[in-house]
């Protein structure tokens, strides 16, 4: 008992902790691929402490909810990192939910984003919440598709219980093509829930191209901290998720101070190579028009799919 | 020898010429209350009289069995609420100076003899004097229909009396060759017409002079009966004659040509088997039913509505006698609603039409707002009328379902979705009259209109609700015994 | 009687069936009103002649009353009531009709095969005496019932139903041996009450629409 | 437990006869009406517990002098939880109508809307607890015809007659189906009582069993609301007084669920071929997923909610689906998690839809409008309707940790479970219909973010809103009441689960609460912790401790700063309603994505300044969407059907020889060809 509490309360440190260094990481990678040489990784921590400490200015035409959500938004995405394993592949807090409750948290801090969006009345919140209405409701049929698909090879759907089976059984038990199929159907549908390039640019503020800048416009102060916080703590989710759903090794099955060690140290490494590539993609592609960015999420569902196909098919 | 019987052929004869006589309004007033209190009780005591015995007579001349006391209480249920409403209706004509006091006083006579004529018919045991009732009722009724002398009305009497007296030839045809092939049997008297010594001997009767015969009786009295395609003189009639006589008409008549087929086809059955008569019947039942729903559908007159209305539902209860067993439990009791249902409703149509002075449906809507009791009336009765609990209409048209699944299921296919498309056409009608907001004005009715109309009204809701959902244990007995003389229905084995 | 003996009778009895028969067939030929009249009347005395003959044979003696009652009604007192009726409305003949006049001879020809095809099955059952009489009774029945279509006029169209009603009489003395006595009685009664009233609506429908031509009834329709 | 089954019937009934006692008296009658169907309602809730826990089913019977018509009475765990759910709606409404009625003094007569009232509740108990067909058939059709009146409360309204007259004829066209199943039925069983109908005498042949299937689909889906029978839907629901379409999306379509589960688990004994399941998923995913569909693009509040009850009732025929599929392959504990995932959704689905019609019903009473695009900034004004309307909003979008997730959750899983079936297609379909049910799920929550968002935040966009006040206490209480059993339903798996293995338990044939239950009821694992938990209780806990550990992260960090109030930035213009995104802006990428289901027409006039053509004096701009199923399923049949009319006119041309042709001709016939 007292060890699961100690897991939680770690994993919970780490993953506020990881967080910002992974999106300087990007900004950095970016900035380098640009010939420039940028902020340092840690600006983020910099940030977000000056956010904190700055007064924040709230719109008089809003109401509770406009104050309330930053917190709902941090909580919830905090829930679901904590249910995704990071360096140990049994989390205590396995019962608590399954990926689907983690696909439905994520799905209950858009909400209220959606609404503060609305809250403040201008017309960029509206804008920046209709339009992540759309890819949100494009990238979830996807992602729960793959996730199953990944799910049916393990013969669950608890994200503990899968990473820690992979990882026991050193590598991928079945033949690839499923995983493969479901790992470019997750990483695109990751890409678009995060929030970047080619679907949305998290560094613009042009009313025709943002989206999630747009509803979160009218925070300011320990509210902006919270939501660009909770913004990096999604993108972990998701790299932690790809990471170690497919490429579990090195993880910590046991609890001796070793593994957790080494869990942890080849976790970093693998969150932050995810991270470049993210980076570098960033880089290669230009966004699409919002209306492009269902042609591609249809891809994203399209391959799911087929991974499940193969499963049977190959499965028989 | 029964007095209830003898009184209820009689008390309306007195009472009709008692109101030729006095010429006195107060007085023809008075005579007819009494009449339709008389009706009632006579009524009663007779239905009673044959639970208790099975069976009563007035010497040779007047016999009442379960069927005619069935329609004894149809009659004088029905014949009393309408005096009331005929009361009040035709005194508003009269004070509206449509109406001299000899007219008026001619009315109630035609009125009474009428209703006389047709429960002499239905407590008659000679097929032939049945048939010279019937005959009777049909002309007072022509001469009712004709009542109010406007070319309309001309014309839709001359209809009336030329098909009908055509088709009541054709039946005293089907009644000759019965007793053309009884007379052998039952030799050359009186004998050979009784019904109930037919019902007997039937088995020994020629089947196919019975079949023939069947065939006459059936369109003869079908004609009457407003069966299509012998329907065409109904939907004139009942729009055009005066409204009370228009509730008389679908309410009695209709029901009384029925009792006559029925009569020829107990008969039938018993000598050739259920089959033949039950096809032909269910196969006009359905035509009837379908040509109904029809014609319900692009009507802009709301007396023919429910005149349409009327052959819909005389087509539902004879389904119910053609596919036998259950079906004559539900038809039975579908005729004893019909004939409140429909009244109801006519009532209601009367007093609009006494408020407009027109027919026209799209100029009527929101009744219930303007004429509370017209609009309930109308309300109720339709929903009665399409087939809706809680009222009787419902469980009938269940039951005929249920027989006629167990004799024939793709007959039940095809009547549920006429009765769903007749609902649909009906009830569409009815609501847009009763709900929204009240069209123009019209002219108010009198007090004593009101109260008369609104009296009739009442009574028939009153028992259309009370018999709605249970058979009262009376009727009960009376329905055990007409379902057994039909014996075993079409799916019956024999 | 000696010389009257059953074969010979029902071979009268034939006859006047036939007789009425070909009337009928008159009737329908005919064009002026007043002759159909008179034709009418011509039939009910044969109907009468008949009817008489029947009683006579069979001993069945209300079966005079019925012909009696035939020839004041339906020879005498309608036919009156007729004339009147057409010197009234000053209409002489019917000119155009629904049905013209081969086409209506030949249509009662297929009905007179029919309503013996039909009485086929059945006449075996019927009294030697008066056997073929249904048949023809049947078709005098169907005749009567196509003038009313067949003819425009209200009057034509009233003698069509009295032909039928004719049928009728055929079809319950000659065939049957008469009804009872009082059902004869209750029918004749309910023949002139209906008369009586058709001839009332004509001469209401005389004064309103000053005319009888029943194809103009077309006001009442959907 | 007997008397209490009458009380409540008793008392009902006091509700019907009562109210029209006292004549000209609309506060008395509102209260005789209303407090006694909240009576009946609190009996209910308890008779249903009651017959939850009951070890056998209660019965009554009375006999009836119509032949196969008994009024006989069955409460068995089936029964009694839709009586618990009608009953517990039916209390919220009841205290809801005491303070929503007063709306309509004067307008209409409280006595027939009060009786009416108590006569639709009565009717629907008396549907979920009939035990006898013929009965059945009554009590349903008067149910349809109760709840017609009502819906045609406000009748002036001519479009409140045409979508009540729409609702009468589909239930009733509905009722035929029903009747040829029962007939089916009734012909093997030989007797209306649903015991034959269980045990006929001679087994069903295969093909009966199939037309009975179809039939019952066809009869109670027309009231249920299954795509494509649900049009009707949209129209009365909304026409009617809100607290009746509460009763109506919240419990009476339910009736139609709970006949659904009665003739396939019950009557046909759960022995299906696989594509019966097969057809009820697909209706189910295509009726969830276009229900959201076209209630993203409704901009009156409830018309909107009216299409999610249609795509709820998809959500529900999912699970049952699922189940059915799992029965014909004898994976029995699956086939008993599908169903028990449909009834658990069936709950929810009648709480918080309740709840969000009587949300609906607050603001329309404080607005006296229905149209989103004139509310807003409500929240401010109605702080108490707002929280409940969001509770209700979060359920519906099934967002942890509340019920609608709950449930959600369960039918995914029992989709999940695929793998276990023989059959490819199946395999595959499933999981398809999973995908489905996500698309669905998110649609509805961005439709719930519109809803709420358009209507209770921002500045009011019009006077209507700004005049807004606070609902009486009546209403807010049974607002809360339901929000509160939203709620619990979600966080108490733990006492809901066994309630429904009750339920579901005869119809398996194996009771699978300890399947489901983990960690002694504190987590849901659906057939075994390996393949899948969830327990929503420590959800709840994590988000409350992880949003105050944020508020700890915020006082460490910055200290509490006072925080400064300023109007929003509306690009150098003071900021007026007219620049808030509206509902229709909101959805407009949607409507662009999926417009070939939407074939929206917009329209687009501009009149311009006489003095320059680049100036526009007005714009106006309106776009419709097509009705697509009126259009080309139900207007042809409606124009065939006139059109045939109007040319058989000509049957009744008028003239007697035709008429009396008629008749020659139909003698002849018969003589020929009958004899």
């Amino acid at each position: 008992m007292v060890q699961a509490i100690i897991l939680v309360v770690a994993q919970t440190i780490v993953l506020l902790a990881v967080s910002p260094f992974l999106v300087g990481l990007i900004r950095k990678v970016k900035a380098r691929l640009q010939l420039r040489r940028g902020a340092s990784v840690f600006q983020p921590y910099a940030d977000l402490a000056k956010l904190f400490r700055k007064q924040p200015v709230v719109s008089t035409t809003t109401s509770w909810i406009f104050t309330a959500t930053p917190y709902i938004v941090f909580a919830s995405t905090l829930t679901a990192g904590l249910l995704v394993p990071i360096f140990v592949s049994s989390t205590p807090l396995n019962f608590a939910g399954n990926i689907i409750a983690l696909v439905y948290l994520l799905a209950l801090g858009t909400f209220f984003l959606m609404l503060a969006g609305l809250d403040a009345g201008s017309a960029f919140g509206g804008m920046g919440s209709s339009r992540e209405a759309i890819v949100a409701s494009l990238t979830e049929p996807a992602m729960i598709l793959s996730i199953f698909a990944i799910a049916l090879t393990k013969g669950s759907t608890n994200l503990s219980t899968i990473v820690h089976k992979t990882a026991l059984l050193e590598g991928i038990a079945t033949d690839p093509s499923p995983y493969l199929m479901a790992l470019a159907a997750l990483f695109i549908v990751a890409i678009a829930e995060t929030g970047r390039v080619p679907v949305d640019n998290p560094a613009t503020h042009l009313e025709l191209t943002m989206i999630h800048e747009a509803m979160v416009l009218e925070y300011s102060g320990r509210y902006l901290a919270l939501i660009e916080w909770a913004a990096g703590l999604k993108l972990l989710v998701f790299l932690t998720l790809i990471a170690n759903v497919f490429a579990p090794w090195g993880i910590a099955t046991s609890l001796e101070p070793a593994a957790l060690s080494i869990g942890l140290a080849i976790y970093l490494v693998k969150v932050s190579g995810l991270a470049v590539l993210f980076g570098v993609i960033e880089s290669m592609f230009a966004k699409l028009r919002l209306f492009r960015v269902t042609d591609l999420l249809g891809v994203a569902f399209i391959l799911a799919l087929l991974g499940l196909v193969f499963f049977y098919v190959l499965r028989g | 020898m029964s007095w209830p019987l003898a009184l209820l052929v009689a008390a309306p004869v007195m009472a009709g010429l008692g109101s030729l006589l006095v010429q006195q309004r107060r007085a023809i007033e008075v005579l007819q209350c009494a009449l339709a209190g008389t009706l009632l009780a006579a009524a009663a005591l007779v239905a009673g009289q044959v639970i208790a015995a099975g069976e009563v007579s007035v010497g040779d001349f007047l016999q009442a069995d379960a069927l005619s006391a069935w329609l004894d209480l149809i009659i004088g249920f029905v014949g009393s609420s309408g005096t009331f409403y005929a009361v009040g209706y035709m005194g508003e004509e009269m004070d509206r100076g449509h109406l001299s006091l000899r007219r008026y006083s001619q009315f109630f006579c035609l009125f009474d003899l009428y209703l006389s004529a047709m429960l002499l018919g239905v407590n008659q045991e000679n097929i032939a004097i049945m048939w010279i009732a019937i005959e009777g009722s049909t002309l007072w009724a022509a001469l009712l229909i004709g009542f109010d002398r406007s070319k309309a009305a001309l014309e839709a009497g001359w209809k009336y009396i030329i098909l009908s007296a055509v088709g009541i030839a054709l039946a005293l045809f089907g009644t000759i060759l019965v007793y053309y092939s009884s007379e052998h049997v039952l030799g050359v008297s009186s004998e050979a017409l009784r019904w109930s010594r037919l019902y007997r001997v039937a088995g020994e009767l020629d089947p196919a002079a019975i079949k023939v015969a069947f065939i006459f009786a059936l369109i003869g009295y079908g004609t009457k009966a407003g069966v299509a395609p012998m329907h065409t003189w109904l939907p004139d009639a009942h729009a055009e004659s005066p409204t009370p006589m228009s509730a008389m008409l679908s309410a009695n008549m209709l029901t009384v040509a029925v009792y006559a087929i029925l009569r020829f086809k107990a008969v039938t059955d018993r000598t050739v088997g259920p089959e033949f008569a039950g096809k032909l019947i269910v196969g006009l039942a359905l035509l009837s039913l379908a040509v109904s729903a029809i014609f319900l559908l692009v009507q802009r007159d709301y007396k023919r509505l429910f005149a349409y209305s009327s052959i819909e539902h005389i087509g539902i209860a004879l389904l119910g006698f053609g596919v036998g067993g259950l079906g004559v439990f539900g038809g039975a009791w579908h005729l004893m609603n019909h004939a409140l249902a429909k009244s109801t409703a006519f009532y209601g149509a009367g007093l609009v039409f006494l408020r407009y002075n027109h027919k026209s449906l799209d100029r009527v809507t929101g009744l219930l707002r303007q004429m509370p009791v017209a609009g309930t009336a109308i309300l109720v009765a339709g929903v009665a009328l399409a087939g809706m609990p809680p009222f009787g209409l419902f469980t009938s048209e269940v039951l005929i379902a249920i027989g006629a699944y167990r004799a024939k299921p793709e007959v039940t296919y095809v009547f549920l979705a006429l009765l769903a498309l007749a609902f649909v056409t009906l009830l569409y009608q009815v609501l847009r009259m009763t709900l929204g907001a009240p069209g123009e004005a019209g002219t108010a009715l009198g007090r004593q209109c009101r109260i008369f109309t609104s009296a009739a009204v009442g009574i028939n809701i009153v028992a259309l609700g009370t018999i709605g959902l249970h058979v009262p244990p009376g009727l009960e007995v009376l329905l055990a015994s007409i379902v057994k003389i039909f014996g075993s229905g079409m799916e019956g084995p024999r | 009687m000696p010389l009257l003996t059953p074969l010979i009778g029902s071979q009268m009895v034939d006859l006047g069936s036939a007789l009425l028969l070909l009337t009928c067939f008159a009737i329908v030929a005919q064009r002026r009103l007043s002759s159909c009249v008179d034709l009418f009347a011509l039939q009910s005395v044969f109907l009468a002649l008949t009817a008489a003959l029947v009683a006579f044979l069979t001993g069945i003696h209300h079966i005079y009353i019925a012909a009696a009652l035939t020839i004041v009604i339906k020879a005498v007192v309608i036919p009156r009531i007729l004339k009147r009726v057409i010197e009234r409305l000053n209409v002489k003949r019917e000119l155009q009709m629904n049905v013209n006049v081969p086409t209506g001879l030949l249509i009662c020809g297929a009905l007179v095969i029919l309503a013996f095809f039909i009485t086929q099955p059945i006449i075996p059952l019927g009294f030697l005496l008066t056997r073929d009489s249904l048949a023809i009774a049947l078709a005098i029945i169907l005749i009567g019932f196509f003038m009313m279509i067949a003819r425009k006029k209200a009057v034509t169209q009233v003698i069509g139903f009295l032909v039928m009603e004719n049928g009728l009489f055929l079809g319950a003395t000659a065939a049957a041996y008469g009804m009872p006595l009082i059902v004869e009685l209750g029918v004749f009664f309910d023949v002139l009450v209906g008369v009586l009233i058709i001839g009332i609506y004509s001469h209401r429908m005389q004064d309103t629409f000053d005319s009888v031509d029943t194809s103009k009834l077309t006001t009442l329709k959907e | 437990m007997t008397i209490l089954l009458i009380g409540m019937l008793a008392i009902y009934a006091a509700g019907i006869v009562l109210p029209p006692c006292f004549p000209g008296r609309p506060r008395i009658q509102n209260m005789t009406a209303h407090g006694l169907a909240a009576g009946a309602g609190l009996v209910g809730i308890v008779l249903g517990i009651a017959g939850l826990l009951a070890s056998a089913p209660l019965t009554l019977s009375l006999p009836s002098t119509l032949p196969f018509l008994t009024f006989a009475i069955r409460l068995d765990p089936l029964a009694a939880l839709f009586v618990l759910a009608i009953s517990l709606v039916g209390l919220a409404a009841s205290i809801y109508a005491l303070g929503y009625v007063t709306e309509f003094y004067g307008r209409a007569s409280i006595a027939v809307l009060g009786a009416l009232f108590n006569g639709f509740l009565l009717a629907m108990i008396l549907v979920v607890i009939a035990d006898n067909g013929f009965f059945f058939l009554i009590v349903w059709e008067l149910m349809s015809l109760l709840s017609y009146f009502l819906v045609v409360t406000e009748h002036e309204k001519a479009e409140v007659r045409y979508a009540g007259l729409f609702y009468l004829i589909m239930t009733h066209v509905g009722t035929a189906f029903i009747i040829l199943a029962f007939l089916i039925f009734f012909q093997a069983g030989g007797s209306f009582s649903f015991e034959a109908f269980r045990h006929p005498e001679q087994p069903l042949s295969e093909g009966m069993r199939t037309l009975a299937f179809l039939m019952a689909l066809i009869g109670f889906g027309t009231k249920a609301g299954i795509v494509p029978l649900h049009v009707w839907l949209p129209y009365a629901h909304p026409a009617a007084p809100s607290h009746i379409s509460a009763l109506m999306s919240g419990v009476m379509i339910k009736t139609a669920i709970y006949a659904l589960i009665r003739v396939y688990f019950d009557f046909l004994g759960g022995q299906f071929p696989w594509w019966w399941g097969f057809v009820v998923l697909v209706i189910g995913a295509v009726s969830a997923l276009l229900g959201v569909m076209y209630a993203l693009m409704e901009h009156d509040l409830k018309s909107l909610l009216a299409y999610h009850s249609v795509e709820n009732i998809g959500i529900i025929l999912l699970g049952i689906g699922a189940g059915m599929i799992f029965q014909t392959y004898g994976l029995t504990e699956f086939a008993a998690l599908g169903l028990l995932a449909g009834l658990y959704h069936t709950i929810n689905h009648a709480m918080f839809k309740a709840l969000l019609f009587l949300g609906a019903g607050s603001l329309l009473y404080a607005t006296h409008t229905r149209n989103m695009e004139e509310y807003g900034g409500l929240l401010r004004r109605m702080p108490w309707t707002g929280v409940f309307f969001l509770i209700g909003s979060v359920s519906i979008s099934a967002l942890p940790p509340t019920n609608g997730f709950v449930s959600e959750w369960l039918v995914f899983q029992s989709l999940f479970l695929s793998f276990h079936i023989p059959t490819v297609l199946l395999k595959l379909m499933l999981p398809l219909a999973a995908a489905m049910l996500a698309l669905t799920s998110v649609l509805a929550l961005t439709c719930f973010a519109k809803a709420f968002g358009i209507s209770f935040l921002a500045l009011p966009r019009s006077s209507h809103a700004r005049q807004a006040e606070e609902v009486p206490i009546t209403m807010r209480i049974a607002m809360g009441l339901l929000a509160v059993v939203c709620v619990l339903l979600g966080l108490a798996p733990m006492v809901v689960v066994p309630m429904l293995d009750r339920v579901v338990a005869p119809f398996a044939g194996m009771s699978i609460e300890g399947k489901v239950l983990a960690l002694d009821g504190w987590a849901l694992a659906p057939v075994n912790v390996e393949f899948s938990s969830l327990s929503p209780m420590a959800l709840a806990l994590l988000l409350i401790a992880l949003s105050a550990l944020g508020l700890l992260l915020v006082v460490a960090f910055g200290g509490l700063v006072k925080q400064r109030y300023y109007k929003t930035w509306g690009c150098g213009i003071n900021l007026t309603p007219r620049m808030e995104y509206t509902a229709t802006g909101f959805v407009q990428p949607i409507k662009r994505v999926f417009s070939t289901l939407y074939q929206p027409t917009v329209k687009l006039e501009t009149e311009l300044l006489e003095e320059s053509r680049y100036f526009a004096k007005r714009r106006r701009f309106e776009f419709h969407i097509e009705p697509v199923f009126q259009k080309y399923l139900y207007d042809p049949v409606v124009a065939f059907f006139i059109g045939m009319a109007e040319r058989l006119r000509v049957i009744q041309g008028g003239s007697l020889h035709l008429y009396l042709a008629y008749i020659f001709v139909t003698l002849i016939v018969l003589l020929l060809f009958a004899v």
